[in-house]
C-alpha cells in the first residue's frame, strides 16, 4: 500500500520535474535497467518467503556468463548457450541447495561462501581477457524490442512475474511454499517434502540467475569476472521493499514487482536529473528503511515497548 | 564445553598446519618479520570480528560495519588533514565516536523498533556508504594531506609491537571480559539463545541491542582510522565488501548465525586464519586468478568442518536429544 | 450419533492431608491486586481482576483455556504492565516495568511457556538476567555455581549445575525452572502449570518442594487443568473466566462437580464416552521397530475399529515411536504391514497415501501453521486431491474445511480467520480437522488433549469415541492415565524405549498401569 | 542532428567512476573548455564503482535527456558498444576518451597518450629505478581493466628490447583497487621476491598501496616503486623516497581536449571523422587515424622537483 503510494509519488514528481521522463519511450528503455535483476528477485522472493537467502545470484550469473562464453568460443552454435546458462545456473543452485539441505547450513553462511568460489571460478576461467562476439540472438533478446517499442527484457520479467504469481497465489506449490515459510516443522509434520521444496527453489534461483546471464550478457555483449558485481544486494533489497518477510511466510508477488517498479522509477528519475549513482544508493536505503520502519511508528510506540 | 573448546583447538590447529605449509613452500613466510606482519595484518579483521560477533551472538547480523569504517575513516582523515593542529587522540576519538553514533542508529531501529537486522543493517550499509562520498564530495585523501603523525602511529611500535596489535590485544581482552564475564555480555548470549525467554528474566532486550550494534559501530569506528592511518588513503570505496570477510571470520570460528553461541576465541582463530590466507596465497605465488576460487573452497570447508559438530542442533526436526543412551541400553 | 455415555463419578481425593498447618484465614495478605485489567488489541484478557493471597496458602487459580491466568501471571511478574488496577505487596503498592523489578519485589514464577537458554550452563539459567557480581562488573561465577549447587541440594534434585542446559530431559528444565523461581527466596511464588511435562514420581517431588514453601510462609499460586493435583497441593482457590474474577474460597468447601460449574459457567460431565464397536481383524502392524537412540524392539497390532492406548512417562519414546512410524525419522527400522501387506512409509507423504494421519504432540510448533487462516490448515496435506491450480477449485476447497469445522464444533468467525486468533482448544481442533481432511484409515493422537480445559478436552473425547464408529482406527498417546483407560481398548505401556506390557482393557488398573510405566516389571507377573 | 545555434550544448562526460581524482580533473579540464566554447554545457557523471553496467545505465538516461554529445571513458570496450551504437542512431555524437570503446561505438576516440608510449615510459622509469638490471613487478589493478592490460602487453613487449635484457619481470598480480588487497600482494611481492628492485603499479590505488607498503617494511631505497599516478595523490609518497619518479598525463589537457572534439562533432565540422583532424582549442589540432584514434602527448614524468607544483592541481 504504502508502496504503490510511493510509486504514485516518484512518478508524479518525476513526471513534473523532468521534461523527458514521460516520455513513453524513455520509459521503456528505463525498465532495461532494473529487468534482469528483477527476473533473480522472482525466486529470491520465493526463497526468503521460505526463510532462506541466496547471497550468491550474481555469482552465478557471471559463472552462467563464462560458461556462454567458453562454449561460444568453442564453437558452440548460438540456439545452445541458452541451454547452457540455464544449465550451469541450475548446477550452481543446485550446489547451494545440497549444501543447505543435507548438511544442515544456514543459507546465508553457504551462500557467501559459494559466490566467492563461483566468482573465483569465473576469474579463473577468464583470467585478463574477456569473451565478446556473442551471436545476435542474444543481443536481440538482451537489447531488443516487440514491436521498435517495448523491451523484450521488461515483457519477459512481465511473463515471468505472472506466471510466478500464479503459481505462489495459485497453486499448490504455492500454498506450501508459505507453510514451509511459515512453519517449516509442522510443514513437515504434514507431509510437505520441505528438503525438496528448499532444494527446488535454489534450483530455481540459479535458473533465473542463468537466464539473466543470458540476457545481460546479450544486452552488453560481453563477459568479464566483475559482471553483475553487488547485483545480489540489489536484488535482495527489492525483495525485502517488495514487503516479503524476512523472517519468511509472507509476500507477494504482486508486492515484489510493485518494488521494482518503483525502485526503477525513483533510480531513472534520479539518473535523468543526473545525480550520481551513490546519492541513489543512499536513497535506496533510506526507501528500504522508511518503508519497514513507517509501519512500526504508525502503529505506536507502545505497543512495541511490550 | 570441551567439545566446543575441541572445535577452536582444531582451527588452532589447523591455521598453524597451514602457516607451516606455506613456510614449506615459501620459507620466507615463516620469517620473523613476515610473521609479525601477517599479525599486524590481521588485527582490523579480528577486532571487526570480535564485535560481529557480539552482534551474531544475539541472532543479528551487522552488514553496515565496512560502510561504517569506511565514513568515519574518511570523516577522521578529513578532520586531520584540515586540523593538523588536533591532538591525535581527539581524531581519534571522533572516529570512534561517529561509528559509536552509526551503530547507535542501527541498534535503535533494531531494538527499539524491533526490525530485522539483515534489513536494516543492509539499508544503513548503503546510506552510510553514500555519505562517504557526499561529505568527500568523491575526492581522495592522500598521504601528504593527513598529519605526519596520523599515518605513523598504526605502525609505530610500543616494546616491539605494533599500535596495531597493542590495540587488538586490548580489544580481545575486553571482549573475552565483556562476553565472560560481563553481565552484558551474559545477556547477549541469553537474547541470542532465546529472545522470549530473555524477556520474561527481565533482560532489558531493546537495550542491550541498542549497545550492541553501538559497540559494533564504535569497534568500526576505531578501526575506520586504523585502516585510513594504515594505508595512508581515504577514499569512498575503502573496505568495500568488507562485511562478508568479517562474518566469513565469525563462521570460520564456530560462531553460529543462529544466534546464542560463539567465543571470543573463535572470533580471534577466523580473523586470524583468514589473514594467513589472505597473505599466504601472494607469497606461495598461486595464480591471482585462483585465489577467489579457493578463498571460497576453503570458506566452504571451514563451514563444513564446523557444522558437522552442530548438525545435531539446526534442522533436525525430530530432536533427537539425549536421555543417557547408555541407560537405554542397560534397559534392554 | 448415539453414543454411550458411562459417566464414571470423578474421584474426589481427600482434602489437606493431615500435618498440613491449617492456614490463618485472617492474616494479612502479602499480595494483593485490586481490578486489574489487561487489554490486547481489541480483547480483553484481564477485566478487573482482584484477588490476595496470604503467606503461607497455597493457593489454586482455575480457569478454561483463555481465561487469563497466564496473562495475570505476566501482569504480576512485570512482563505486562497492565492497563488498569494496582498490585500491593505486603500492603504496599507497587508498579513493576520489568520482570526483574517483580523479581527484586519477591516475586517470582515458573511460566507456562519454557523459559530456557539452551546453551547455557545449569547454574547460568538460574542467574540469568540477575548475575551476582564482584568488584569491577566481574560476574561471580563461583557464588553462582555454590549457590546452584546448595539450591539443587535443597529441592533433592541431583542436577550437574555445570551441564548445559540442551543436555537435559524435559523434566530436568523444569527443575532447572523451579529452582530459578526459588533462588530468589520470593515472597510469592507462581506455578503456570508446572505439572504439565513432570511425570507421577516428579510431580510427587514438586508437591514435597510446595510443602516446603508452604512452611517457610511462602504465597504460592498454583495454575493447572488437573483437579486431582489442586485438591492434592492447594489449600485455596480463585476461578476466572473470560478474564473476570467468579469465585474464591477454601478447597475444603467445594466439590470439583461445583468449581468446573464455575469455571466452565455451567455443567460438565467429565466422562469418557466409550463408543459401543468391536474391534474387527488386524490393520496395521509394526513389528521390531527400532531407533538407534530413542527405542528398541517395538511391535504392536492395531485392530480395524479400535482404539489402542500409548501410556507410559513423557520421554518413554511414544512420540519418537508414532513420528517413526509416520515417517518422521529415517534412521528407524522395521517391518510395518498394513492390511496385511508390507508397506514402506519414507516420508510422511508415503504415510498419507497409506491412510496413516499422525496429530502431534506439540499444537504450536509441529501441529499448526499459526498465521495462516484455517482454511489453508486444513487443506494442506490434501492439497494434491483438490488439483494443482487452486484458484478454480476454491468451492470445493472451502466445502471440505467447512464440513470438518463443522464436525468438530470449531469455534471461529469465518474459515479465512488466522489459527493463531484461536484458542488453544479450536487450535487443536484446526489440527484435528486437517488430519481428518485426509480420510485416514488410522489415526494417531499424541497428547491430543494436553493443555486443553476440561470443556474443550470432553469435545475431544467424544470426538475421538465417535471416531471408531466411522471405522477409523485410532493410537492415542496420552500421559493421562484416566484418558488412557478410560477410552482405549487395549493399553501399550512403554519405559525407556521398549514396551514393557500390554493390557486389555479390563487387565488395565491404574496401579498396574502406572508400575509399568516406571519400570516395575512386577506388575505384569501379578496378572497371570 | 544540428542544434540552433542559440541552443546550449550539452556534453555529458561519463567517466569509470566517480570519486576519482583523475576524471575529477579532466571534468576541470572538460570546463575550461565549455567556458571557452561559450554556450556549451558539461554534465559529468560516472557509476559509483567503475562498472559496465553502471555506465549503461547512465548512457541509457543520457539518451532519454537526448545530450548532443557523450564522451566517455569505458569500463569495458565492448559492453557499451550496444548502447554507444543506440545512442549514435538517436543522433548523439559518442566519443571516448583515456580508456576507449571498440571503434564501432564511438566516432573517435582520444589516447591520452598513447598505450606504447605509456608503456615503454613506464619501462624506462622501472629501469631508472633499477639501475638498470634486475627484478621488477607489476600491481595491477583488476584483471579486467582495458587498458592496464594493454599496457601490461605493451610493457611485456618492450622488455624484450636488448636495452632491457638485464630486467626481469617476476610477477604480475592485481589488487582490485582495494587499498588492503594492493597493500598485501604488494607485501607478498616483497616477501617473494627478496631481490626485486621495482613496482610497476599503473594504478593509483595500487601505487599508492605499494609506496606504504614498501616504506612500512623498510625497503626504502632498496625497492622503488614506479607507474601511474597523481601528483595530488602522490606528493606524500614522493617525499618518503618509495617513488622517485611516477608518470601521468595530463587529465586536465584530456579533458579540455575531448570536449572541444565533441562540439566539432557536434557542430558537424566536416574534418572531424577518422582520418581527418579536430581543433582543440590551446591544444591545437589532433590528427586521427583511420580508426578515429587520436593521441596527446607521451605521459609527463613528475619527480621531486614538479610533484609540489602540480599537486595542488590535479
Ligand atoms: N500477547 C497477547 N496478544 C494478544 N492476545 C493475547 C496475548 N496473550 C494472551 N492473549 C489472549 O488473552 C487471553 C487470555 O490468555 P491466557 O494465556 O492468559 O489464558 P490462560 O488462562 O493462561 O489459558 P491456558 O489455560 O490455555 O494457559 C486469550 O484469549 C489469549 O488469546
Ligand atoms: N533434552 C531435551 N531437549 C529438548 N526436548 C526434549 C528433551 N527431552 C525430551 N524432549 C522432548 O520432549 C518430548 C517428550 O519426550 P519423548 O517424545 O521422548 O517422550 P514421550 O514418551 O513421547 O513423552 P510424551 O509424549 O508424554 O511427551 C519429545 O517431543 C522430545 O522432543
Ligand atoms: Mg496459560
Ligand atoms: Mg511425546
Amino acid at each position: 500500500m504504502l508502496l504503490l503510494l510511493l510509486l504514485a509519488i516518484a512518478f508524479t514528481v518525476n513526471g513534473a520535474l523532468l521534461p523527458t521522463f514521460l516520455d513513453p519511450y524513455n520509459l521503456a528503455d528505463g525498465t532495461f535497467n532494473f529487468s534482469e535483476k528483477a527476473l533473480i528477485a522472482l525466486p529470491m522472493a520465493l526463497l526468503i518467503i521460505i526463510r532462506e537467502i541466496d547471497i550468491s545470484v550474481a555469482g552465478i550469473l557471471a559463472l552462467a556468463s563464462v560458461a556462454m562464453g567458453m562454449a561460444h568460443s568453442a564453437g558452440a552454435p548460438p540456439a545452445s548457450l541458452l541451454p547452457i546458462a540455464l544449465a550451469t545456473g541450475m548446477a550452481c543452485g543446485c550446489l547451494n541447495g545440497l549444501l543447505v539441505t543435507r548438511f544442515a547450513l544456514p543459507s546465508i553462511v553457504v551462500t557467501i561462501g559459494t559466490v566467492s568460489l563461483f566468482r573465483g571460478l569465473a576469474s579463473v576461467v577468464l583470467g585478463d581477457k574477456a569473451y565478446t562476439g556473442y551471436p545476435q540472438i542474444m543481443a536481440d533478446w538482451g537489447q531488443g524490442y516487440f514491436f521498435d517499442f517495448i523491451p523484450r527484457e521488461f515483457v519477459l520479467l512481465l511473463v515471468l512475474a505472472a506466471g510466478f504469481a500464479l503459481v505462489l497465489h495459485a497453486t499448490a506449490w504455492g500454498r506450501r511454499i508459505y507453510a514451509i515459510g511459515n512453519n517449516p516443522v509442522a510443514a513437515r509434520f504434514s507431509g510437505i517434502p520441505v528438503e525438496r521444496y528448499r532444494l527446488a527453489l535454489f534450483v530455481l534461483t540459479g535458473l533465473m540467475a542463468g537466464l539473466a546471464a543470458w540476457l545481460l550478457t546479450g544486452r552488453i555483449g560481453s563477459t568479464r569476472p566483475n559482471i553483475a558485481m553487488g547485483w545480489e544486494l540489489e536484488v535482495i533489497t527489492m525483495v525485502i521493499l517488495g514487503g516479503v518477510s524476512i523472517a519468511g511466510g509472507a509476500g507477494t508477488m504482486g508486492g515484489v514487482l510493485l518494488a521494482v517498479l518503483t525502485l526503477g522509477t525513483v533510480t531513472y528519475g534520479l539518473s535523468l536529473a543526473n545525480i550520481p549513482g551513490i546519492y541513489m544508493t543512499i536513497v535506496v536505503g533510506v526507501l528500504l528503511l522508511v518503508t519497514i520502519a513507517l509501519p512500526r511508528l504508525l502503529r505506536g510506540k507502545k505497543e512495541v515497548a511490550k | 564445553m570441551t567439545f566446543l573448546k575441541l572445535r577452536e583447538v582444531q582451527l588452532a590447529l589447523l591455521t598453524a598446519a597451514l602457516i607451516l605449509l606455506v613456510g614449506w613452500r615459501a620459507p620466507v613466510f615463516l620469517s620473523g618479520g613476515s610473521l609479525a606482519n601477517l599479525l599486524t595484518d590481521s588485527t582490523l579483521l579480528i577486532m571487526m570480528a570480535l564485535a560481529q560477533m557480539l552482534v551474531l551472538v544475539t541472532r543479528g547480523v551487522d552488514l553496515s560495519v565496512a560502510s561504517t569504517l569506511a565514513l568515519s575513516g574518511m570523516l577522521a582523515a578529513l578532520l586531520a588533514s584540515q586540523h593538523p593542529e588536533l591532538p591525535l587522540l581527539l581524531v581519534m576519538l571522533t572516529a570512534a565516536g561517529i561509528g559509536l553514533l552509526l551503530g547507535l542508529v542501527n541498534g535503535y531501529l533494531i531494538g527499539y523498533l524491533q526490525l530485522p537486522p539483515i534489513v536494516v543493517t543492509l539499508g544503513t550499509m548503503s546510506v552510510y556508504r553514500g555519505m562517504v562520498f557526499v561529505l568527500s564530495g568523491g575526492a581522495w585523501v592522500s598521504s601528504h594531506q593527513m598529519p605526519p603523525e596520523f599515518i605513523a602511529f598504526p605502525l609505530s611500535r610500543l616494546f616491539g609491537l605494533t599500535h596495531l596489535v597493542w590495540i587488538a590485544a586490548v580489544a580481545v581482552l575486553a571482549a573475552w571480559y565483556l562476553a565472560r564475564h560481563g553481565r552484558f555480555g551474559r545477556d547477549l548470549y541469553a537474547i541470542g539463545n532465546e529472545p522470549a525467554s530473555a524477556r520474561y528474566v527481565g533482560i532489558p532486550i531493546a537495550q542491550r541491542l541498542l549497545w550492541t550494534y553501538g559497540l559494533s559501530g564504535l569497534m568500526a569506528g576505531l578501526c575506520g582510522y586504523l585502516w585510513v592511518a594504515r594505508y595512508a588513503v581515504a577514499y569512498t570505496e575503502i573496505a568495500y565488501g568488507f562485511e562478508f570477510t568479517v562474518i566469513a571470520a565469525c563462521v570460520i570460528g564456530g560462531i553460529s548465525i543462529a544466534g546464542g553461541s560463539g567465543s571470543v576465541a573463535g572470533a580471534v582463530l577466523g580473523g586470524l586464519f583468514l589473514s594467513v590466507i589472505g597473505n599466504a596465497l601472494p607469497v606461495v605465488k598461486v595464480s591471482p586468478f585462483w585465489q577467489g576460487a579457493l578463498t571460497g573452497a576453503i570458506i566452504l570447508t571451514a563451514v563444513l568442518i564446523n557444522s558437522r559438530g552442530g548438525l545435531g542442533k539446526g534442522r533436525q526436526i525430530l530432536p533427537l536429544h539425549k536421555i543417557q543412551p547408555q541407560a537405554r541400553r542397560s534397559a534392554t | 450419533m448415539q453414543m454411550n455415555l458411562m459417566a464414571a463419578p470423578a474421584p474426589v481425593p481427600a482434602p489437606n492431608t493431615p500435618g498440613r498447618a491449617p492456614l490463618d484465614r485472617q492474616a494479612a495478605p502479602v499480595l494483593k491486586l485490586s481490578g486489574i485489567s489487561k487489554r490486547f488489541a481489541g480483547i480483553v484478557a484481564l477485566n478487573q481482576v482482584s484477588l490476595s493471597v496470604r503467606p503461607g496458602e497455597v493457593m489454586a487459580l482455575i480457569g478454561e483455556n483463555g481465561a487469563g491466568k497466564s496473562t495475570l501471571v505476566k501482569t504480576l511478574t512485570g512482563i505486562y504492565q497492565p492497563d488498569e488496577g494496582t498490585l500491593e505487596l505486603d500492603g504496599k503498592p507497587l508498579r513493576f516495568s520489568s520482570a526483574q523489578d517483580a523479581t527484586r519485589a519477591g516475586i517470582t514464577a515458573v511460566h507456562q511457556e519454557s523459559v530456557m537458554f539452551d546453551e547455557l550452563t545449569v547454574a547460568e539459567n538460574i542467574y540469568v538476567g540477575r548475575h551476582p557480581r564482584r568488584a569491577a562488573g566481574r560476574i561471580d561465577w563461583r557464588r553462582i555455581e555454590a549457590e546452584a549447587e546448595q539450591l539443587f541440594e535443597r529441592l533433592e534434585v541431583a542436577l550437574p549445575v555445570r551441564a548445559r542446559v540442551k543436555d537435559l530431559s524435559v523434566a530436568q528444565r523444569h527443575f532447572v525452572e523451579i529452582a530459578r523461581a526459588l533462588s530468589q527466596d520470593a515472597r510469592v511464588v507462581i506455578l503456570d502449570e508446572p505439572t504439565a511435562a513432570l511425570s507421577q514420581r516428579e510431580i510427587q517431588e514438586l508437591y514435597r518442594i510446595i510443602d516446603q514453601l508452604r512452611a517457610a510462609g511462602t504465597a504460592v499460586i498454583f495454575i493447572s487443568h488437573k483437579f486431582d493435583e489442586i485438591y492434592a497441593v492447594a489449600d485455596s482457590y480463585t476461578v476466572l473466566r473470560d478474564g473476570q474474577f467468579v469465585a474464591e474460597g477454601a478447597l475444603n468447601d467445594i466439590s470439583e462437580q461445583e468449581l468446573v460449574a464455575l469455571m466452565v459457567g455451567r455443567a460438565v460431565h467429565q466422562a469418557y464416552p466409550k463408543a459401543d464397536v468391536t474391534p474387527g481383524e488386524v490393520l496395521l502392524a509394526v513389528d521390531g521397530f527400532c531407533h538407534p537412540t530413542e527405542f528398541q524392539d517395538v511391535s504392536f497390532q492395531l485392530r480395524r475399529g479400535e482404539i489402542l492406548g500409548f501410556y507410559g512417562l513423557v520421554g518413554a519414546g511414544r512420540s519418537e515411536v508414532m513420528q517413526a512410524l509416520f515417517g518422521l525419522s529415517p534412521a528407524a527400522r522395521g517391518k510395518v504391514t498394513l492390511d496385511g501387506r508390507e508397506i514402506n512409509i519414507g516420508c510422511p507423504a508415503d504415510a498419507i497415501k497409506h491412510g496413516i494421519a499422525y496429530v502431534p504432540e506439540d499444537r504450536q510448533q509441529q501441529g499448526a501453521h499459526l498465521s495462516l487462516p484455517i482454511l489453508h490448515n486444513i487443506t494442506l496435506p490434501i492439497l494434491n486431491q483438490l488439483g494443482f491450480l487452486l484458484r478454480g477449485r476454491r468451492k470445493q476447497e472451502n466445502a471440505v474445511a467447512r464440513h470438518f469445522a463443522e464436525q468438530l464444533e470449531l469455534k471461529a468467525h469465518n474459515l479465512c480467520q488466522l489459527v493463531s486468533e484461536l484458542s488453544g482448544g479450536n487450535q487443536q481442533k484446526v489440527v484435528l480437522g486437517k488430519w481428518l481432511a485426509t480420510r485416514p484409515r488410522v489415526i494417531i493422537l499424541d497428547e491430543p488433549t494436553k493443555g486443553i480445559d476440561i470443556g474443550a478436552k470432553a469435545a475431544v473425547h467424544r470426538f475421538v469415541a465417535q471416531l471408531v464408529t466411522q471405522g477409523l482406527s485410532v493410537i492415542l498417546v496420552s500421559s493421562e492415565l484416566p484418558e488412557v483407560l478410560g477410552l482405549a481398548d487395549r493399553v501399550v505401556v512403554m519405559h525407556q524405549g521398549h514396551i514393557i506390557n500390554e493390557y486389555s482393557r479390563a487387565e488395565a488398573t491404574p496401579e498396574i498401569v502406572v508400575a509399568a510405566a516406571s519400570g516395575v516389571q512386577l506388575a505384569a507377573g501379578e496378572q497371570q | 542532428g544540428k542544434p540552433p545555434a542559440d541552443e546550449k550544448i550539452r556534453i555529458a562526460m561519463v567517466v569509470k567512476n566517480l570519486g576519482n581524482g583523475f576524471f575529477d580533473a579532466a571534468h576541470n579540464g572538460a570546463r575550461q573548455a565549455a567556458g571557452e566554447l561559450k554556450n556549451v554545457e558539461i554534465i559529468y557523471t560516472g557509476p559509483t564503482t567503475p562498472s559496465a553496467e553502471g555506465q549503461i545505465e547512465i548512457i541509457n538516461s543520457l539518451i532519454s535527456q537526448k545530450v548532443n554529445a557523450i564522451v566517455i571513458s569505458a569500463n569495458d570496450p565492448n559492453a557499451l558498444v550496444p548502447i554507444a551504437k543506440k545512442a549514435m542512431a538517436r543522433g548523439i555524437k559518442v566519443l571516448s576518451f583515456d580508456s576507449g570503446l571498440a571503434p564501432e561505438g564511438r566516432l573517435m576516440q582520444l589516447n591520452p597518450s598513447n598505450a606504447e608510449l605509456i608503456g615503454a615510459k613506464q619501462i624506462e622509469m622501472a629501469a631508472r629505478a633499477a639501475g638498470g638490471s634486475g627484478e621488477i613487478a607489476i600491481l595491477s589493478a583488476s584483471a579486467q581493466a582495458t587498458n592496464q592490460n594493454i599496457w601490461i602487453g605493451v610493457m611485456k613487449k618492450v622488455l624484450e628490447n636488448p636495452e632491457y635484457a638485464g630486467l626481469k619481470l617476476v610477477a604480475t598480480t592485481y589488487g582490485d583497487d582495494q587499498s588492503d588487497k594492493s597493500y598485501r600482494e604488494a607485501v607478498g611481492l616483497l616477501r617473494s621476491y627478496p631481490h626485486l628492485k621495482v613496482i610497476i603499479s599503473p594504478s593509483t590505488v595500487g601505487i599508492n598501496a605499494a609506496s606504504k607498503a614498501v616504506v612500512d617494511e623498510g625497503l626504502v631505497g632498496k625497492v622503488a616503486v614506479t607507474g601511474l599516478g597523481l601528483p595530488s595523490e602522490m606528493a606524500g609518497h614522493v617525499k618518503s623516497g618509495a617513488v622517485r619518479e611516477f608518470a601521468i598525463w595530463n587529465p586536465i589537457d584530456l579533458g579540455y581536449t575531448i570536449t572541444y572534439a565533441a562540439y566539432d562533432f557536434v557542430k558537424g565540422d566536416p574534418a572531424a571523422k577518422p582520418g581527418g583532424s579536430v581543433s582543440a582549442g590551446r591544444m591545437g589540432k589532433i590528427a586521427l587515424d583511420a580508426n578515429g584514434d587520436g593521441a596527446m602527448a607521451p605521459p609527463f614524468v613528475y619527480d621531486k622537483s614538479n610533484v609540489d607544483q602540480f599537486s595542488s592541481i590535479f
